[in-house]
């Protein structure tokens, strides 16, 4: 375990020892029901009123507007089903992009099944909207806009405070899936006019299992999990103290850190990504070369299968994962990368390494050193690569 | 999602990777399309395959099926090599994922392709009937397996 | 906190320490993404698919039937308005009881709201539904019937392998929630003939925001978050890993501990049950006598309200619930004592000791102590009591 190069912090970060020692309390002798009314049960009430103002500052937001929830994919499923089934008699059309994430794009196919109208905008090769696409989407009928913050896959950063500016002048809801922004990029709720934003704890070192959502003041939308008055009646389930206590802690130091974290990853980020344009013939790095999320870099080899380069890295204890959406036991090639322009097979062929805080120089090294060895072992396998300039 | 350490030991280390020197059975199955491309080229002399080797581009589970169906065939007579099925080929390997049957479905296809190809070079008139059933119902089916 | 007797455990309970250690390295190094291929990824998936088996075993039912969610209410959520919009061209009729939890009555009202038709069954002065009326209740269009195992306030276990039987022999779908009667009746979900249960792992010495679904083989409900291809597809979110693996542990050993426990559980119940009836006068014990969680007390005492005797019991640190619903910020009286036929200012005045494993006789001795001075005490203080025998 101790050798092991872990570079797949898109897909999950371990939970920072220190949020651990602040979440064990509430794992031991806090055990008490937040909603009770005797000393333990307030106890808990207390840690969860603390840690959803942690949440707020750090967003920008007030406290009320801050709803504890089980991950970005209960956030994003919320958020949408519970606005459009509260704005229904107002209008039917929604608007979003061809890259978000699966929580979002599958909550909305179920929703065009009862009747909603969906507009995918394209992004171009580097992975962006354009906000002109935007503004001739919109119609009279247009109820949510909702737009990823930073895509999971080419780390592409979307223009958000332009397009929340757009809604907000057509009365349009905003929305924004900031799973993978946070702690990446600097945000504030308030000054950039987002009506909501979904963020998952695990994400930035904090708990599984934890998400949040939050929702402007005034902003209706409908429950998604009814049932007990907690989270002001919005939300129902037993608190998990300890998860809310983690998510508020993680968020608290990786939107604290966020200067110094931006600043050495973009550094290690460039790095890798010119060595492995100088040293691997036909590559093609996805995603926006500066608009892109610090910790992202994704690389599409010719010739060679993208599960293939992963158990290779695996091999030499280096966790990465493909841009494909292999893991999710789908043989479809990822649907971002189709939309970014690139053929099936290249698409097939691709692998992002996601860097977190605890990536060093010496680790990015390592890659260096065996990513090229890797990609020509199975480019010599590969029967698509015979004839190619400098194969056997 | 979870290959069996057979599988993982054929990925890591593909038994007969390359191409057969004067082989007079060729045969590449798949598309890039749908992820997978095989290519298995064989010597056959006296309707015993001599020498067998495969190209693929694909994953974990199509490295290791190609690499597991050559050991399987090498040796053998055309015929039974011809009764080697995708099944075999996956109890082989202590079984594939779920969703990587196709890709043993695939290496039965490649080699039935070589053959074909040898009974065409060698004028045999002959016709394999190889191949996927709609077995794994995960790949799309039949009509993404394009036989050349 | 060492003296603190706790006895609101249909609440909350502690989680077991040896489940923690369980937890503990899912929550440190093997922090890997189940979905993802490397080492640690796999890693994680492996211990997933042996909480899943272990979940199965303890329920009698397959692991390809079981689902991990972020606890009842959302399990509840699931069962019943994925069930529902998947039936509902078959009908639009719902069968349940007035005794349920929250977490079924406020999301059978938001379906209400959608045109689906609710049967509330009645309960007699005990909580107990009658067959008679379920099978008068069921109509053409009934497509689903959820009643609960076990009530959460007055402990009244349900005939519910009776109601299943009905409802199979109907072709109507069956679902319970289960979250009070796990650790504390026998329950095997395929002998039982029960298509979807609902279970919360931090009611039985597991972790909270957890919780499970079984969804009978072949039953074919909608999803409820929509998006990654977790959980077979039907539930997405990154996996909570510690706590899936938490969940299961503390299944299995309450499970495998139920003889032992009920046993001890329901001597010490009923000890206390005798010896509150024996010492308290003008209380009413709520709920049935025998069929009845083997930890739950509930009595009403006349003349006094639930509140200040639970904070009059928290300054003894002893820790209780109120039967009523001032726990969910609401002045109204509990729909269960009503429902049982508490007139408004008895059920105004309950109190609920729910017994868990780790509660001793001498704790109940304390409370046996205390509970009569501090009823007594309210009671002096009550304007309803004046005039009352025994009154000064
Ligand atoms: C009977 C019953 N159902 C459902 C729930 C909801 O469970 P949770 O709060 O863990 O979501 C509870 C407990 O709160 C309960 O007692
Ligand atoms: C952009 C984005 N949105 C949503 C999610 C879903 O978050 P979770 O898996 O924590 O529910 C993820 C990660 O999986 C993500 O990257
Ligand atoms: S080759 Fe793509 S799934 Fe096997
Ligand atoms: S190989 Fe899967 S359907 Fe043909």
């Amino acid at each position: 375990m101790n050798d092991l190069i872990y570079f797949d912090n898109a897909a999950t970060t371990p939970l920072a020892k220190d949020v651990l020692d602040k979440m064990m309390p509430y794992l031991t002798d806090n055990y008490g029901n937040a909603s009770s009314i005797y000393e333990i049960g307030r106890r808990s009430r207390a840690a969860i009123d603390e840690a959803r103002d942690r949440v707020a500052k750090c967003l920008g937001a007030d406290a009320s507007e801050i709803y504890f929830t089980s991950g970005g994919s209960e956030s994003d499923n919320w958020a949408i089903k519970g606005l459009c089934s509260a704005k229904k008699s107002k209008g039917n059309h929604i608007i979003t992009t061809a890259i978000e994430h699966h929580a979002i794009l599958h909550t909305l196919k179920a929703l065009e099944k009862e009747g909603f109208e969906v507009t995918y905008l394209p992004v171009d090769e580097d992975g962006l909207i354009s906000i002109d696409d935007l503004k001739n989407a919109i119609k009279d009928t247009t109820i949510l806009i909702t737009i990823m913050f930073a895509n999971n896959e080419i780390g592409t950063i979307e223009p958000i405070e332009e397009a929340a500016k757009i809604a907000k002048e057509k009365g349009i809801t905003f929305h924004t899936d900031a799973v993978q922004a946070i702690g990446a990029v600097k945000i504030n709720v308030h000054e950039m006019g987002i009506d909501m934003l979904s963020l998952s704890a695990h994400k930035f070192n904090g708990p599984k299992g934890m998400g949040a959502l939050y929702i402007r003041k005034g902003l209706r939308i409908n429950n998604f999990i009814n049932g007990g008055a907690q989270e002001s009646g919005r939300r129902a389930g037993t608190e998990n103290t300890p998860g809310i206590v983690g998510l508020s802690y993680a968020l608290e130091k990786s939107t604290a850190g966020i200067d110094e974290k931006v600043k050495k990853l973009t550094a290690l980020r460039d790095y890798a990504i010119e060595e492995i344009e100088k040293t691997i013939p036909y590559c093609r790095l996805n995603g926006h070369r500066t608009k892109r999320l610090c910790g992202n870099i994704n690389f599409s080899f010719r010739f060679i299968e993208g599960e293939s380069l992963l158990l290779m890295l695996d091999m030499k204890h280096i966790a990465a994962s493909s841009g494909s959406a292999c893991t999710s036991g789908s043989l479809d090639p990822s649907h971002v990368l189709l939309a970014i322009g690139l053929p099936h097979e290249i698409a097939h062929g691709s692998l992002r390494i996601s860097l977190g805080v605890q990536n060093t120089k010496e680790e990015i090294d390592v890659l260096l050193k065996e990513l090229p060895k890797i990609v020509d072992r199975l480019r010599q396998m590969s029967p698509l690569y015979e004839g190619v300039e400098g194969s056997n | 999602m979870m290959y069996s350490e057979k599988v993982l030991d054929h990925f890591s280390n593909p038994r007969n990777v390359g191409e057969v020197e004067n082989a007079n059975a060729v045969g590449q199955v798949g598309n890039a399309k749908c992820g997978d491309i095989m290519k298995i080229s064989m010597r056959i002399e006296d309707n015993i395959i001599k020498d067998v080797k495969f190209k693929t581009f694909g994953c974990g589970a199509a490295v290791a099926t190609s690499s597991m169906a050559t050991e399987l065939v090498k040796g053998k007579s055309v015929d039974d090599a011809l009764k080697l099925t995708n099944k075999a080929v996956m109890e082989a390997l202590d079984g594939l994922p779920p969703v990587k049957v196709h890709c043993s479905v695939l290496a039965e296809e490649a080699i039935g392709a070589a053959i074909q190809n040898y009974y065409d070079n060698a004028g045999i008139d002959k016709k394999v009937k190889k191949g996927c059933d709609g077995c794994c119902s995960s790949c799309g089916g039949h009509d993404e397996h394009h036989h050349e």
